[in-house]
């Protein structure tokens, strides 16, 4: 083997994958990126990385990638490549036209926390002073937006109350609905190394994951519950902690409302919460519930990181509050060690949250109805703005099929492949008459677009992400954007379109408007970023340079709220048509719906969708490893490679949704969280039966639209 | 509180993790330095510039002393004990450079160069090829004896490769997927010369518990684990499977 | 002449110590019970360990009421086979009768005679699993006093016995035991290297098989000075003997309330187990031994920190040799001074030295300190077996200096051997006879560091292979002159650079072999290599 | 301030934004969760809900519906959606839960 060739330039930026926001060195030869080297100084990941981070880069330039804007009247029509100018003068008219037809709301936008916090800004102003509506949602909305609502109402803000170097002084951690070894593999790794020396582990899930069973790293207690009954069973914590006492009474006469508590207490008190009356109902032996309630409350300091398997369920955001609940009964926040944490799926969840990417919020978590709040992003704007929330995403989506939702602008977002429903969504994309995709390759949700504008990826870009630990780091371009234009660049031209004059010569303008208008970023700017590396917001006067740890002395409303968490046992039934309840989630080496990382040597280790079974089930149905089999929901079916794992437990299968020809969701459900429509991906009643060999069983999905 | 992850410096290699002891004042090469308790003679030595030639050690792991080229002298203590696994003590003398650690470390490089490609050594720029330098030591004046420049490279993963015949089982890529990484998939099979490392059962990097995280490659000081993008068109794209 | 039918007060004592097994120890008790019944005598048979004395293995001893002119002593005949076992009592050997082999009071063997048994006192004489034998000859005295004392003041008696490790470091044992006990920890523990190693040593193996119990007092007593509540005996896989007596002892000890939770109502508790290595020579180095026993690769772990701060699973252990535990019981019974006035210079008491290789009379001889390798080899040992001149002497195992005619006088001592690169090591002497190739000793010594080589650090993994390589070609009579100058380039950085002593001392056999027979390489006599430190 | 359609304008189609039977379902389960709440606190829960996170049309729609009986809803979402049309509730920046 010859000597490997020296880079010739390194550019240190941030990895756009997971919510871990690994620091990386971006190396190139000839102008191309050659390897992606983690960089030891960043904050996340102290020169640490993962196999996407490390080495699925070259999707980049990947010739499937689209380089020229492209334009067609009908969805049935082939794609006619334009210039920019035409391509925004051709969206402009269309959304204009909708808009005098239909009406001012019948248009949205959607950003992608794949973009950085500089293009969600402005996508949220596209929203506001380009549609001059409220309709402008964020892909967290399908993930973590119940963690938004959930801490927000507890705690007060919703986001994590920890930096990850905290798990380092964790005695216990909690791990529930997440994977992290999977999931956010840097971090799993910090966590790792923190069991190994000894903290000890809680798991919540309905798998025996690598997080729950793997070498030098195996849960205390595992609690692998039925999918459905979060909420049960964190009442149920709660009930063994308020019985036996555990709470700590002196943080909760301190930092929350005595009187709430007490009526909390008398909720999960109750013996409908027992773990005798719990356990079977979630499939869980009730001593297990009551261990892993006492190791959480003896603490002394008690971690807990959650992910999509809490927040997406029809009780997510209700479940998140459990999770505020139980940390704040048992003093659990406000220190190093403790705290609760989301694990954000992807690179800039937080930031689509915090940057006002929702209909009902500006920057900073502030309601379009708070007149005060409006009134100064008019004055700033020098615009009228809507004082009503809008449409979240998968309300346009129903109103389109309803006929009153007739354009969308989607950024950097496959909702055909990544929402649930698929059947839905097809009917919601086709009914609409101006469907603008801005992303880097002809996605699925593409085959139902009028207008593509070609976007840039991380590497083609300046701008800054915020990852699950408020950390906002900087992206820095490392080669030309291949289609000319930088995503932001893109927008603004959009806006121009709009008849709404804008300019920045650098994003770096952006972040200031955004600390301008909001208190919680006030400090932040890409000099600050530049000097220390990475900021942590709140940023701002009482903060300088950051804040670690939330909640050290004061709750954002003073002091925190517990809510009543009843649990309502979600209206998707196992039956005996469908007595199998399947649960999605993602693996290591494909990211998301494998936009990129399906155009990388990942496909090495996962190729295709495979469905998890229990050798049980699989016996019951006459099925073998390897087998073909139907997955039939009540909203739809699919066809799977079936794969038996001891990772299963009876009754519960699992699958991914990385690959668009696997479908997994034509299946889930239109059912969502109360608070935020966050789908309910994790529990769906299906029934898996084995593809008779013979005969290919006829696709029910509706032909597909010619790309 | 956390100095072993958060005190690294991406310009500078220190050898060992930084510590977050109570000071400890030294000298090295006559240079007075403070560093926490806790922290080698070879971070103390790399916080006064005045580095010492380091292959097995690494500031991300743990101390493991095999390599054998950092060996320093310290007064009062007889011997030549390895920078990397010392402890500073208060008012220690420290020596890094001497006739006869020149002719030790040269010992120790010759042996390296005894079952390492010559055809490797011009034009390469790993640690290694920095610490031939730095000893000045280029050739091996043994005879050719046994040696593992015939050893298949393992191409199974497809962002990197492992050449056996340029690892000199210094075990920072085990260290690295034990300690930064946590999945304890790479081992050294085999005794004495036949040391060698595997990934899990001596089976291919792609078959093995290996979860391609890259810490082994980050962490190889001889290119023998190394990214197969580096090389001219010996990396070709992956085709996707049919979208 | 057969007697009648009376009971005989005699008993017969056979050995069964492995060595005398593999001499047909076991066939020769059987025949002498069978031609006892035959003869209608009730003679008692009792299987003891063995003297040490092996070329007169089976060595079988009689002693009683009715034994002629032993004066309750025992008398000796040996080596017997099955084949002699009529003659014997034809001759009315259980009644000290004459016979070829018979050999008179055993104690007064010269061999046996001049020697000073303190730690190997009961060898040959008791049954290795019989307490009662144990207590008789000595026995569990040392811990009854230990349990009376402060265990600092247990710490600091073994000081004052100056006893220094018998496995082969030499480091006191008082020192290392006060910096255990000087450490906080919430659990401590005894290892016990009975890894045994070096060629041509098998003391460790006559007291696990001979005499457990006072291994295993030693360990007790080591226990309760440090606050170690348990120990582990981590014992070669060769020696399956030892393990089957060790478990055999530690049961009895258990069942007498000698070992367990609260020993003799003393309130302390301390159990053992045996653990059994797998074939590694580098497992004897106390780090690998501890990665070996924690079930990871029998690797060298560099120090500081020593285990005796953090040991097995980073606890703070005792680890020390067989012989130096079973030397503990006796410094407790009679005092750290009587055990001190043994010896010379700073290396206190006695040492178990074992003859073997090509020497007439191969055994086990416990003398203090002092006493001179020329003594050892010609008096005790007797010269070679072949009979043909002794032309060197191996000290100290596989890696200690192959010394010529002219360093004979050197005495048994730790220092005065350190100064010509020899070590005492184990204790262990292996002669060899004027046939010997010194060249091939070398290129042995070379070959067999390359083979037991853990493979961690540079000097020796690559080293030890190239030193072979070199040898062999200096021996092939290739560039003689320049193999030999890169042979010892590569000594001095295998010596100095190597991360533990069979990297660092490998180079003294092959240094000393150059030395002192530096023909055999084909190099001319007058090449000094200035190797003496 | 005068860049385009005025907020809000534009001719307004007189279907329901979103099929009636998923605004009574949402609705409910906004409900099922103020449930364990007393009486007042559950209602003004719903009502806050309502008036911050939903769409004018859908609110207009869900009173339309309660107006023409409201089948199918909990009798405090019923209550809840009618507190929408005392202004005098109107606490815009209202983010937390109702006080217990």
């Amino acid at each position: 083997m010859p000597n490997p060739r020296k880079p010739e330039r390194s550019v240190v930026t941030t990895c756009a994958y997971c919510g871990v926001g690994c620091g990386f060195k971006a190396e190139t030869i000839g102008g191309r990126v050659v390897r992606m080297i983690p960089w030891k100084e960043g904050k996340a990941n102290h020169g640490h990385s993962c196999v996407k981070g490390r080495f699925a880069f070259d999707y980049y330039d990947h010739p499937d990638r689209v380089r020229k804007p492209m334009v067609r009247n009908r969805i049935d029509e082939p794609w006619r490549e334009v210039t920019w100018d035409e391509a925004f003068a051709h969206a402009a008219a269309e959304l204009k036209r909708i808009q005098a037809t239909y009406g001012s709301g019948s248009v949205g936008a959607v950003s992608s926390s794949r973009c950085t916090n500089e293009e969600i800004f402005l996508m949220q102003k596209f929203a506001r002073v380009g549609l001059r509506n409220n309709n402008i949602d964020n892909c967290s909305r399908i993930c973590h937006s119940p963690t938004q609502f959930g801490l927000s109402a507890t705690l007060g803000a919703g986001a994590a109350s920890q930096h990850f170097d905290s798990i380092l002084q964790a005695d216990v951690i909690l791990v529930a609905g997440a994977n992290p070894t999977e999931g956010h593999p840097v971090f799993g790794s910090l966590m790792k190394r923190r069991i190994r020396e000894g903290a000890r582990l809680l798991v919540i899930d309905p798998r025996r994951t690598e997080t729950a069973d793997s070498p030098h790293c195996r849960a205390d207690v595992h609690l692998a519950l039925r999918p459905g009954t979060n909420v049960a069973v964190l009442d149920s914590m709660a009930h063994v902690i308020v019985r036996e006492r555990l709470y700590d009474e002196a943080f909760i006469r301190a930092r929350c409302h005595w009187s709430e508590f007490e009526q909390w207490m008398q909720l999960v008190g109750d013996a409908r919460y027992a773990p005798e009356t719990v356990g079977p109902e979630a499939g869980l032996d009730p001593e297990d519930i009551r261990r892993a309630a006492r190791i959480y409350a003896k603490g002394p300091r008690s971690t807990i990181y959650y992910g999509l398997g809490v927040t997406e369920h029809s009780q997510g955001s209700t479940g998140v509050m459990c999770l505020g609940n139980l940390a704040l009964a048992c003093g659990m926040l406000g220190r190093e060690g403790v705290g609760v944490n989301p694990l954000r799926g992807q690179g800039n969840v937080q930031g689509g949250s915090c940057l006002g990417s929702w209909p009902h919020m500006f920057t900073g978590y502030r309601f379009v109805t708070d007149e005060a709040v409006r009134k100064s992003f008019e004055a700033d704007w020098k615009i009228a703005l809507d004082p009503e929330p809008g449409l979240r995403l998968p309300n346009m989506f129903d109103a389109a099929v309803a006929g009153t939702f007739k354009a969308i602008y989607i950024q950097g977002e496959d909702p055909v492949q990544s929402d649930p429903n698929q059947n839905h969504i097809v009917a919601a994309m086709r009914s609409m008459e101006c469907v603008i995709v801005q992303d880097l390759y002809l996605t699925e949700t593409a085959k139902f677009a009028h207008v593509f504008l070609p976007g840039s990826s991380s590497l083609e870009k300046n701008g800054t992400f915020t990852n699950a630990e408020r950390r906002v780091s900087m992206v820095r371009k490392v080669v030309e954007p291949l289609a000319g234009l930088e995503d932001w660049q893109i927008t603004v031209r959009m806006i121009n379109a709009m008849g709404y004059p804008l300019h920045y010569d650098h994003p770096s303008q952006i972040l200031d408007e955004v600390a301008r208008l909001s208190p919680a970023y006030q400090g932040m700017s890409f000099p600050l970023i530049e000097r220390l590396g990475s900021v942590q917001w709140p940023c701002n006067a009482d903060a300088p340079e950051g804040t670690e740890v939330l909640h050290e002395k004061q709750f954002p409303r003073g002091r925190a709220n517990f809510m009543l968490t009843q649990y309502v046992p979600t209206t998707e039934r196992t039956d005996d048509r469908f007595p199998l309840l399947l649960t999605t989630g993602r693996i290591l080496s494909q990211y998301n719906v494998g936009t990129q990382t399906r155009r990388t040597g990942n496909v090495a280790w996962y190729a295709e969708d495979v469905l998890d079974l229990h050798r049980s089930d699989a016996e019951a149905r006459g099925i073998q490893d390897g087998d073909q089999v139907t997955v039939t929901s009540r909203y739809g079916e699919t066809k799977l490679r079936a794969r038996i794992s001891e990772k299963m437990n009876p009754g519960v299968v699992y699958t991914t949704f990385h690959f668009a020809q696997s479908k997994a969701n034509a299946v889930t459900s239109d059912l969502s969280d109360w608070a935020t429509n966050c789908p309910e991906y994790k529990v769906t009643a299906v029934e898996v039966a084995k593809v008779p060999a013979r005969t290919e069983a006829p696709q029910r999905v509706p032909a597909e639209a010619k790309s | 509180m956390w100095s072993e992850l958060r005190r690294l410096r991406d310009d500078v290699d220190y050898g060992t993790p930084p510590r977050d002891g109570a000071p400890v004042s030294l000298t090295v090469d006559g240079v007075p330095v403070t560093v926490p308790a806790g922290s080698s003679v070879m971070l103390a030595a790399t916080s006064c510039r005045k580095s010492v030639p380091k292959l097995c050690a690494t500031d991300t792991l743990e101390a493991f002393g095999s390599c054998r080229v950092c060996l320093v002298e310290i007064e009062g203590r007889r011997g030549f004990p390895a920078a990397c696994t010392t402890p500073v003590e208060a008012g220690m003398v420290v020596r890094t450079q001497s006739p006869r650690l020149q002719e030790l470390r040269k010992g120790v490089m010759e042996l390296y160069l005894s079952d390492f490609p010559a055809s490797e050594v011009p034009g390469g720029w790993s640690e290694l090829h920095e610490v031939m330098a730095a000893t000045g030591v280029t050739t091996s004046p043994y005879p050719t004896g046994q040696n593992h420049l015939d050893a298949p490279v393992d191409e199974s993963n497809p962002y990197f490769l492992f050449d056996p015949a340029k690892c000199i089982v210094c075990s920072r890529c085990v260290r690295a997927c034990e300690e930064v990484q946590g999945t304890f998939a790479l081992t050294v099979a085999g005794r004495g010369f036949q040391s060698k490392i595997v990934a899990s059962q001596g089976e291919r990097f792609l078959d093995s518990e290996c979860v391609s995280c890259g810490a082994c490659v980050q962490a190889c000081p001889t290119h023998s684990l190394v990214e197969k993008s580096l090389f001219e068109g010996g990396y070709h794209r992956a085709q996707p499977p049919q979208a | 002449m057969s007697e009648p039918s009376s009971k005989v007060a005699t008993t017969v004592y056979v050995p069964r110590d492995s060595t005398a097994i593999s001499l047909g120890a076991d066939e020769v008790a059987a025949a002498i019970a069978a031609e006892a019944q035959r003869r209608g005598l009730g003679v008692r048979i009792v299987r003891t360990s063995s003297r040490g004395l092996f070329w007169l293995e089976p060595l079988v001893e009689v002693a009683g009421a009715e034994v002629q002119g032993a004066g309750g002593a025992r008398l000796g005949y040996g080596p017997v086979t099955p084949a002699d076992v009529p003659g014997l009592f034809e001759a009315g050997f259980h009644r000290g009768g004459a016979h070829a082999l018979a050999l008179g009071k055993v104690e007064a063997i010269p061999f046996l005679a001049r020697q000073e048994r303190l730690t190997f006192a009961r060898a040959g004489i008791t049954d290795p699993v019989s307490l009662s034998d144990y207590e008789a000859h000595g026995g569990l005295r040392g811990l009854r006093r230990a349990l009376g004392m402060a265990p600092a003041a247990v710490v600091e008696e073994v000081v004052a016995s100056g006893l220094r490790g018998r496995g082969g470091a030499g480091f006191p044992t008082g020192i290392k035991w006060r910096t255990v006990a000087a450490a906080q920890a919430p659990r401590k523990y005894v290892v016990v290297n009975a890894d045994e190693g070096d060629s041509g040593t098998y003391s460790d193996r006559m007291v696990m098989e001979g005499d457990p119990f006072v291994l295993l007092e030693g360990m007790a007593i080591a226990g309760w000075a440090t606050g170690a509540s348990y120990g582990y005996i981590y014992l070669r896989s060769e020696y399956p003997d030892a393990k089957r007596v060790l478990e055999e002892a530690l049961a009895v000890l258990r069942k007498t309330g000698w070992y367990g939770t609260n020993i003799q109502g003393s309130g302390f508790a301390f159990d053992a187990e045996v653990r059994v290595g797998a074939g590694a020579y580098i497992c004897g180095e106390e780090t690998a031994l501890l990665e070996s026993l924690e079930g990871k690769r029998g690797m060298i772990r560099y120090k500081p920190p020593l285990p005796a701060i953090k040991g097995l699973f980073g606890l703070p252990t005792v680890v020390n040799n067989v012989v130096s535990l079973a030397s503990v019981p006796i410094v407790l019974d009679r005092g750290g001074k009587y055990h001190a006035d043994y010896g010379m210079g700073r290396s206190r008491g006695t040492l178990p030295i074992q003859l073997a290789g090509n020497v007439k009379r191969a055994g086990l001889v416990e003398k203090a300190f002092g006493v001179t390798l020329r003594t050892l080899i010609e008096d005790y040992g007797g010269g070679t077996r072949s009979g043909r001149p002794v032309r060197a002497v191996q000290v100290g195992g596989p890696l200690g200096a192959y010394f010529d005619q002219s360093l004979l006088d050197l005495p048994l001592d730790y220092e005065a051997l350190a100064q010509h690169k020899g070590m005492v090591g184990h204790g262990g002497i292996v002669v060899f006879d004027d046939t010997v190739d010194m060249a091939e000793q070398a290129r042995y010594a070379m070959e067999f560091c390359a083979v037991e080589s853990c493979g961690k650090c540079t000097p020796c993994r690559i080293g030890s292979t190239r030193g072979e390589e070199l040898i062999r070609r200096i021996i092939a009579g290739q560039d003689v002159a320049a193999n030999h100058r890169q042979l010892l380039a590569l000594c001095d950085v295998m010596e100095h650079a190597s991360l533990c002593a069979l990297g660092g001392m490998a180079p003294w056999p092959v240094l000393s072999a150059l030395k002192y027979f530096p023909g055999d390489f084909g190099l001319p006599a007058s090449k000094e290599p200035a190797h003496v430190v | 301030m005068s860049h385009g359609a005025a907020p809000g304008s534009g001719a307004q189609s007189n279907r329901p934004v979103i099929e009636l039977a998923r605004l009574i379902e949402m609705a409910n389960q906004i409900g099922d969760f103020f449930a364990p709440y007393p009486a007042g606190p559950r209602e003004e829960g719903v009502r806050n809900h309502l008036r911050n996170y939903w769409d004018p049309r859908m609110r207009a729609a869900l009173l339309a519906h309660v107006h023409a009986g409201g089948a199918g809803l909990h009798p405090h979402v019923r209550a809840g959606a009618l507190l929408l049309l005392e202004s005098g509730r109107e606490r815009t920046a209202y983010a937390g839960p109702p006080k217990a």
